[in-house]
């Protein structure tokens, strides 16, 4: 008795958490799932009836009501969250056996707690919103049906990922959103580079799946049970080595989903895909499933030293290295894809601090997911009116023709660099110092970055609606259509305030049961990290303006530039590395291999086939046709007969 | 008239010879076939020729049924003796004859060939009216005499008498039980096949070759024997199965008598069974000799040379086991690699089948390294099985063979047999089943067969042979195989081959075979009681 | 008296018709050695009679000459109707039948 | 003698096999619905069987016993237990698929239509009996059988290179046959010295056998299968007779006849070798990876759709032996739903593969492009079957996967590490298959493509409909399997890995 209530000591504080079975509206949380889920099968089975159907009129209505529908749904369970006291705000419910054999059972379950509540909110608002977005930016795709077929695909994997009770339900979610994107990125498949998109983006995703295949497995190999409660309980007795191990295979399938170093490669050429793919599932919430994971595991996370400096390290790397990237962008999109990995980085970051981050690494998840989703659209409103050219030294001076384009992309600017009293401001502060807190290098990485997102954002918002026009002669730049702008001013008010969710440190209260927290303290007051930050951002968007606003940009990328740009151009050589190290080494493995397989495998067995018919051959040619030959051949075998008899006497 | 009797005579000088006292019944199918054969002679004498051949066929066909009734007959009455070995039946006419379970079986085996054999003989639709026998031997192939014959419609019916004799041979042969009787047989099986190989109406050169080869092939081997069987007398004093065994279990000295003898003696069997090295013939006569005659000598030589090679070394030799048993397995060894191995290279049917039966003399060589008696799968019941499957199989076969044909008669390169599947899919089936059969595919009577002697080989400690057979049939398969391929997929060359629409005798002896050689393979239950209840050879 | 010197003489004998019928081309005289042959298995036959002291094998050797016998009949059948086809008795010429 | 169930359900496709060859050959329509009909009662007499199954007790069910051959103790005695019941759906399900899409794959061959339906239902018969049969000679036979049909339809109706492909499909099988044969022979031996011969699965399952000669025995079982299943380095006949044949061929031959090799892996090399198999197992292990790896490698590197199929095949059925030969439940039952499963997505794959082909007159992925232009519906299916091949989640391919890979990694941790790089593998070859025919710009010679006709799509919809419904819904037939399994597995006398660490006391009122 004593022993066992010593272990329930020594488990971290998650072991105070008891789900309860969901009734009441908790029971109706599969609709969230469900809905669009059903909405989806619809409309992609709506194939059959040609491309002309009504569901080619009406479907993309369809996908965004079961959006929304979702949404609401998802709003209910919120508002009766709040309602349950602390204890019983972990809700679970099982609905049916996947698969059991043996020893190895899983459930298909919904585990709806305070954080998967909030990812709930997260995906299917901003979810919504995108689909309505959608809704005017693919009006004229003919094959838009298949597109809100493949969005609302996503929501329900998305849902899986994130209400999942046991950690395989939340695989299937994993590689379903990463199904979804690879239909998404490559959804307009005429295009080469498009497909190629897709494809590399579903195989750099496997790689990371290994990883958290391979976690899954070693989880059951170690407790039996691969249910997301029960190993946060179990692995307070496992070895520190294994936490370590689970904790690294973990972070393997993060970095992919989150393309964080080295993993990184494929987020920049999933820009092929249309924009509202990109604000939705490259920016807002698809990206954040790593960061996602590691919190959900934070039980993992607080047993291993080792797993959470290495988070840390992936996050402070990834945030610099998307910095720079983004800083040599001439194409939006995919400056703001590099922004988005640095963002993410900030995330990594936070959450490998551990209990004293996860909830900020949250908090920030969302605001990015603000504001990041805003600015993609943004930049979707601005290529709209402009043909769809992505290159922004072709853009300039559009703040008159785009005005609320303009307004609200600016509002996702200040909320991304981070200017005081927005919600950037306050995610971002609060991690930087708890890095400081943590440690003094980590906190130093994630200062800079903030200098360099000033810097690059700033830089993105000069050449987009500042300067003259450097526009082509055909382009007649306008406002998107209402259909369009509606949620841009959604997201652009949320990232204004979405900083209120921290007033009297709301989400860390809501989120300790789920991560626990603590409080590091610094050497110095708060309000003076918060000055230097201002300061350094401050320096950065001044360094931008200097650079970009004084000077007239050249209407083609200058070739004459420093290493620094040509690297981030390059996106610092991942391709190159990943070609050099993987690609070309694999050909060549397989070229060889089927050459063995053809020559030496398949050879020994018709060359085995020769050797008997030479054989069959040469005993031919014994059958002389002369009878004395025969005579000769009996003759001898008799001799021999005769003496091998004899010999076995003799000897 | 044996050695025992001989003994009596000298034995008490003054005493009255006392007449040797035979069961004729016992050995009345023996009687009987010879009897049919030396009346099939005399109808050759004087019944007017215009009869003789239906006649012939008469005399014959009713000889063979009455044997094999006769056989059953004998066959049920016989009574078990337990001895050191389980059996039935036992020695009789003096001990010359050893009418034993085996021997009954081996004569019901031989009759139903005799039969199979002899509708072939008598099919005449094939060849314009004309049997597959030269119309007079005597006359020069193209000479006017010759084309004189035929116009005139003369026949050979003097195959159906010599068919008769070798058939009797074969069934002496089978059951003798003193050497010099075995020698005998020998020689009354061998004759007449030498003649009849020689008979062939169309490609006279090649069958008076065959002729001369297997018989100049054959004296040789049997002066081999005969030289054999004198050194054994020499050892053991008596020609006697029963009192050279109990030499070789009792006596001492003169060891290298016997064993040569009994090398000598392998020899001429092993020659007659057509196993490496003494089968160098077989190709050459199979392919030469008309077709009717290679079934029915492919089947029955094999049958009786087998069942008296169980029998002299079983019986005779039994006790110096250990000494010809090693050279058996080597020989059995070689057999089945070089069969199956150089029939892939073949490109007539004929020669084809020739090989494939020197390929199964290894398989039932490996028979042999089985137990000697017991309950169980023995050597003699797989090798008896053996030969009943393989036999039907072979003279299917070789029917099949008759009626594939082109202008000069038969056609037998591998080449024009392409596409006989499209030209007539029931004789390609047919064929193929019998090559499915000799391939040792289930369902088919070769499976049974290769599988009874294997495991008897096996029971027998001879796992090793059991290994190489195994190597040996998979080898031998790509070789049939390619054949089926070549029936069923390859294009025909030109216009194909033609399929001569015969008489009911032929079609009847595919139908039999066929059904045989399924049946063995579906329900083996009945035959493999047969062989398992005919026990061992009784001395 | 012992039997050696006869077994002897019979096995030289054979083996004389054994090589014989290796050597000669004529089909005549290879049958002729065949002959031989079977005699040679007479000679030891009646030898071993002797000193086993019983007729068997004497009576043995009966039986030998008169197979011997049919076998000639046999044997010069077939070998006439070659040579009146071929005109020629050499073994060696009938080769038709081979590989 | 309750109702012969399962020799009916083996003898209605023979039987039908033979009214079909017995129909006029002017009539190859009436061939094709016969045959049709046929397949269609054989699914449905399996579906009472699935029916009749009593999943508590467990067992051999609906058991049949006869003598056949006493002398030498053979007896026709069927029955099923779990798993061969599942491979038996499998093939019955399949049948009516192969038979709606090849519906026109046998017109204008050199060999009549209506035989190359007379084959497909005999292959089913034979296939079901070998399934279904309890006695390891009546097993061998009928193992031995299932050759002839298959050998016609690829010798009979496939492309250029036919009859290469048939021989060398035949020479391999055959050649494994024999050595499976020589143990056969030894088992009876055995048996027979140890009282009268019987090869009832029973009986010889309690002979006591010596470990050496047990090894021996093993081996001659093993290799036969090996050569089956098809495993690296026995493999080289699959890729030939794939392409060389016609895709409903190439359908039964992967899907089918190979589940022969894995599922006598199960039934015999467990059930009679115990102390062998485990005694093999690191090695069959090893071999085991190497397949997935060499396979998946391989078929990167096709060009030939068809070749590039049969080597994820190769990979797959790496997959599958692993499964077994890690000796968990987890594993074994994984393997079994794992045939059940890659029969239907490769049949879905090969068949796709089929109708593209057949449209463009060419098997060379180099030569297509864009095709999910103006094919959308067969580019979609094609995506579908191709994700159920890397086993993507959500799939069935993915349940029996990852049951084989958890099973393994608790068994040896190194393999399962190895056999999972199998999935990016597979996430390779199939994606670049897919890239390449379907996406980029619609290339000018690929124009004549046409989308799927109602007859292929309504073949392929219950293959698909089946993938994803098991893929959420795997339970029923794992309890169908679970408890032949354990049987097994308790036979072999393996228990499974207990959990590393102790579990924590888990509190009231949690989820589980």
């Amino acid at each position: 008795m004593t022993s066992m209530s010593s272990i329930v000591l020594a488990a971290s504080e998650h072991a105070d958490v008891v789900p309860v079975a969901a009734d009441g509206v908790f029971s109706w949380m599969w609709l969230l799932v469900a809905i669009p889920a059903v909405s989806a099968a619809i409309l992609l089975i709506g194939d059959g009836a040609g491309d002309h159907g009504p569901l080619d009129r009406f479907g993309h209505l369809l996908g965004t009501a079961a959006a929304i529908a979702s949404f609401v749904v998802g709003v209910v369970g919120f508002v009766a969250l709040l309602g349950q006291d602390v204890a019983e705000r972990a809700v679970t419910q099982d609905l049916w056996t996947w698969m059991q054999v043996g020893g190895f059972d899983v459930t298909m379950s919904v585990y709806y707690d305070q954080l998967s509540a909030l990812f709930v909110l997260l995906i299917t608002g901003v979810g919504s919103l995108i689909h309505v977005y959608s809704i005017g930016y693919m009006a004229h795709d003919p094959r838009k049906r298949r597109f809100f077929g493949f969005l609302n695909l996503f929501i329900a994997a998305m849902l899986v990922l994130v209400l999942a009770g046991d950690y395989l339900v939340l695989f299937l979610g994993w590689e379903g959103v990463g199904l979804a994107s690879y239909l998404l990125i490559g959804f307009w498949q005429e295009k080469r580079s498009a497909a190629v998109a897709a494809k590399k983006a579903f195989i750099v995703n496997r790689v990371g799946d290994l990883g958290l295949a391979l976690g899954i497995m070693l989880m059951f190999a170690q407790f039996g049970t691969t249910n997301i409660h029960e190993v946060g309980l179990n692995v307070t007795n496992a070895s520190q080595s294994v936490a370590t191990a689970l904790g690294l295979l973990l972070l393997l399938g993060a970095c992919g989903k989150s393309a964080q170093v080295p993993l990184q490669s494929w987020l920049l050429d999933a820009m092929e895909g249309p924009t509202p793919v990109s604000a939705l599932i490259h920016a807002a919430t698809m990206v954040t499933a790593g960061v996602y994971l590691v919190v959900r595991s934070a039980a993992i996370y607080d047993l291993s030293e080792v797993a959470r400096t290495a988070v840390v390290i992936v996050g402070c790397v990834t945030l610099l290295f998307g910095a720079w990237i983004g800083c040599a962008k001439d194409d939006i999109k995919k400056a703001l894809a590099g922004s988005t990995m640095s963002q993410i980085g900030y995330m990594m970051l936070a959450a490998g601090l551990g209990p004293a981050g996860y909830a900020f690494a949250i908090f920030h998840l969302i605001t990015h997911g603000f504001f990041k989703a805003n600015m993609f659209l943004g930049a979707g409103s601005v290529m709209h009116g402009m043909n769809d050219d992505v290159d922004m030294r072709h853009y300039g001076a559009l703040r008159k023709l785009m005005p609320l384009t303009f307004i609200t992309f600016a509002m996702g600017y200040l909320a991304i660099i981070g200017f005081p009293g927005f919600s950037g401001f306050f995610s971002k502060d609060r991690i930087i110092e708890s890095a400081f807190a943590t440690n003094f290098w980590a906190g130093l990485a994630a200062l800079l970055g903030a200098g360099v997102t000033a810097f690059y954002m700033t830089r993105v918002m000069i050449l987009t609606f500042f300067g003259e026009r450097r526009w082509r002669e055909d382009v007649h730049p306008h406002e998107s259509p209402k259909i369009m702008t509606v949620p841009l001013i959604v997201l652009a008010a949320l990232s204004v305030v979405g900083g209120a969710l921290t007033f009297s440190d709301w989400i860390e209260d809501w989120l300790t049961p789920v991560t626990g927290s603590e409080h590091h303290e610094l050497g110095v007051p708060a309000w003076v990290i918060t000055l230097i930050i201002v300061a350094v951002v401050a320096v950065g968007a001044s360094l931008a303006y200097v650079l970009f606003a004084r000077r007239d940009v050249p209407d083609t990328a200058p070739q004459q530039v420093s290493v620094f740009t040509r690297a981030g151009r390059a996106d610092l050589y991942g391709d190159a590395v990943n070609e050099a190290v993987f690609m070309r080494p694999g050909q060549y493995l397989t070229r060889s291999l089927v050459y063995v397989d053809g020559t030496g495998i398949d050879g020994a067995v018709t060359g085995t086939a020769e050797l008997v018919g030479d054989g069959a051959r040469g005993l031919r040619r014994l059958q002389t046709g002369f009878v004395r030959t025969y005579a000769a051949e009996i003759f001898g075998g008799a001799l021999v007969l005769v003496l091998a008899l004899l010999a076995v006497n003799l000897a | 008239m044996s050695a025992v009797s001989v003994q009596a005579i000298v034995g008490a000088a003054p005493s009255p010879i006392e007449a040797p006292d035979v069961d004729y019944a016992t050995i009345s199918p023996l009687l009987i076939i010879l009897g049919a054969a030396v009346l099939g002679v005399l109808v050759e004498a004087f019944v007017p020729r215009a009869y003789r051949f239906v006649t012939q066929i008469a005399v014959a066909v009713v000889g063979v049924v009455a044997a094999f009734v006769a056989t059953v007959v004998v066959g049920a009455g016989l009574d078990t003796v337990d001895g050191e070995v389980t059996g039935r039946g036992g020695p009789t006419a003096m001990g010359s004859l050893s009418v034993d379970g085996p021997a009954v079986v081996t004569w019901a085996m031989l009759l139903f060939f005799g039969l199979l054999g002899v509708l072939l003989f008598a099919e005449r639709r094939l060849d314009g009216g004309l049997s597959a026998f030269t119309s007079q031997a005597s006359t020069p192939p193209g000479s006017a005499d010759e084309r004189h014959a035929t116009r005139l419609r003369i026949e050979h019916s003097e195959v159906f008498p010599l068919a008769m004799f070798a058939l009797g041979g074969m069934m002496f042969f089978a059951s003798a039980n003193d050497l010099l009787g075995m020698f005998v047989a020998l020689e009354v099986l061998s004759l007449p096949l030498y003649l009849m190989c020689g008979l062939a109406r169309r490609r006279r050169l090649l069958s008076q070759e065959a002729a001369m080869k297997y018989f100049l092939l054959g004296a040789f081997s049997s002066a081999f024997f005969l030289y054999g069987i004198a050194m054994v007398y020499g050892y053991a004093g008596s020609f006697g199965l029963a009192e050279i065994s109990t030499a070789v279990s009792s006596q001492i000295g003169g060891q290298n008598l016997l064993l040569a003898g009994m090398a000598l003696i392998l020899v001429g069997l092993l020659f007659k069974v057509a196993a490496v090295p003494f089968h160098a013939w077989t190709p050459d006569v199979y392919q030469g000799a008309p077709t009717p005659v290679t079934a029915f000598m492919a089947a029955g030589t094999k049958a009786a040379a087998f069942v008296a090679m169980l029998r002299i070394f079983f019986v005779a030799f039994g006790g110096a086991r250990w000494d010809w048993a090693p050279a058996v397995w080597a020989i059995a060894i070689i057999t089945m690699l070089f069969g199956a191995i150089a029939s892939i290279a073949q490109t007539d049917v004929k020669r084809m089948l020739a090989y494939s039966s020197i390929a199964h003399a290894g398989f039932l060589l490996v028979g042999m390294a089985g137990l000697t008696s017991g309950d169980g799968v023995t050597s003699v019941s797989a090798v008896l099985f053996y030969l009943v499957a393989y036999g039907a199989a072979a003279i299917g076969a070789f029917a099949v063979v008759t009626l594939v044909r082109d202008a000069g008669g038969e056609t037998t390169h591998l080449g024009r047999w392409a596409g006989l599947g499209k030209e007539s899919p029931v004789l390609a089936v047919a064929f193929t089943i019998f090559l499915l059969s000799f391939a040792g595919i289930p369902l088919t009577g070769g499976f049974i067969s290769k599988w009874s002697v294997f495991a008897a080989a096996w029971d027998g400690g001879a796992w090793p042979l059991v290994v190489v057979g195994v190597v040996a049939s998979a080898l031998a398969l790509f070789f049939y195989i390619r054949v089926v391929v070549l029936l069923f997929f390859a294009p025909p060359q030109g216009d194909g081959p033609t399929v001569a629409v015969p008489s009911p005798l032929t079609w009847s002896v595919v139908a039999i075979t066929v059904a045989v050689t399924i049946v063995l393979g579906v329900l083996p239950g009945p035959l493999l009681d047969l062989v398992q209840q005919a026990g061992a050879f009784v001395r | 008296m012992t039997v050696e010197p006869f077994i002897g003489l019979s096995a030289l004998l054979f083996a004389i018709g054994a090589i014989g019928v290796l050597v000669r081309r004529n089909a005549i005289v290879v049958f002729m050695c065949v002959e031989l042959m079977l005699n040679a298995c007479n000679l030891s036959f009646v030898t071993f009679a002797r000193a086993h002291g019983n007729l068997d094998g004497q009576v043995a050797a009966f039986f030998v000459m008169v197979v011997a016998a049919a076998e000639v009949v046999v044997g010069l059948a077939i070998i006439v109707s070659i040579f009146r086809t071929r005109r020629s008795a050499s073994v060696d010429d009938a080769s038709l039948l081979k590989l | 003698m309750s109702f012969p169930w399962l020799t009916v359900l083996m003898v209605v496709p023979l039987v039908g096999a033979v009214l079909v060859a017995a129909l006029p050959r002017s009539r190859p329509e009436l061939a094709k619905w016969t045959a049709l009909g046929v397949s269609l009662v054989s699914l449905g007499i399996s579906l009472a069987v699935l029916a009749q199954f009593d999943l508590d007790s467990g067992g051999f069910q609906l058991s049949e016993q006869h003598e056949w051959i006493e002398p030498l103790g053979v007896h026709y005695a069927l029955g099923v237990d779990g798993i061969g019941l599942t491979l038996i759906l499998m093939t019955t399900i399949l049948v009516p698929i192969v038979i709606v899409a090849g519906w026109n794959d046998a017109d204008g061959a050199r060999w009549s239509v209506k035989t190359f339906f007379a084959l497909m239902l005999a292959l089913e018969g034979l296939v079901i009996g070998v399934f279904a049969a309890t006695d390891v000679f009546l097993f061998y036979v009928l193992f031995e059988a299932a050759l002839v049909p298959a050998y016609f339809l690829i010798g009979g109706y496939g492309g250029a290179r036919r009859s290469y492909a048939a021989l060398k499909f035949l020479m391999f099988s055959l050649a494994g046959g024999l050595l499976m044969l020589a143990s056969v022979i030894g088992m009876w031996v055995i048996s027979s010295s140890q009282g009268d011969p019987s090869f009832l699965l029973a009986d010889m399952k309690d002979l006591s056998v010596g470990t050496v000669e047990g090894r021996w025995l093993f081996l001659g079982f093993f290799i036969a299968f090996a050569v089956k299943a098809p495993m690296v380095p026995l493999h080289t006949w699959l890729p030939d007779a794939a392409s060389a044949a016609t895709p409903g061929t190439s359908v039964l031959l992967v899907s089918v006849l190979d589940k022969l090799g894995t599922f006598g892996m199960i039934r015999f090399c467990l059930g009679l070798f115990p102390e062998a198999s485990e005694w093999a197992s690191p090695v069959v292990i090893t071999l085991a990876v190497i397949s997935i790896l060499y396979g998946a490698l391989l078929a990167i590197g096709q060009d030939h759709m068809m070749r590039l199929i049969a080597f994820t095949s190769v990979s797959h059925f790496g997959f599958i032996v692993l499964g077994i030969f890690a000796l968990t439940s987890q594993s074994a039952s994984g393997s079994t739903f794992y045939m059940f499963n890659h029969g239907l997505s490769t049949a879905a794959l090969f068949l796709i593969a089929g109708f593209l082909i057949q449209r463009r007159g060419s098997a060379r992925i180099s030569d297509f492009g864009g095709v999910q232009k103006i094919a959308p519906i067969m580019a979609g299916l094609f995506l579908i079957a191709g994700l159920a091949s890397l086993s993507l989640p959500g799939l069935s391919t993915f349940v029996g996967e990852f049951l084989v890979l958890a099973g393994t990694f608790t068994r040896s941790t190194t393999a399962a590490v190895f056999a999972t790089l199998g999935i990016v593998l597979a996430a390779l070859y199939i994606l670049l298959m897919y890239q390449r025919t379907m996406t980029g710009p619609l290339r000018e010679d690929n124009r004549g493509v046409t989308d799927m006709v109602p007859r292929e799509i309504v073949a392929i919809a219950p293959a698909v409909v089946l993938l994803i419904g098991l893929g959420l819904f795997p339970q029923p037939i794992l309890d169908l399997v679970n408890p032949a399994v354990s049987e097994t597995l308790e036979h072999v006398q393996v228990g499974d890995p207990e959990p590393k660490t102790p579990s924590f006391p888990i509190a009231e009122g949690s989820s589980k």
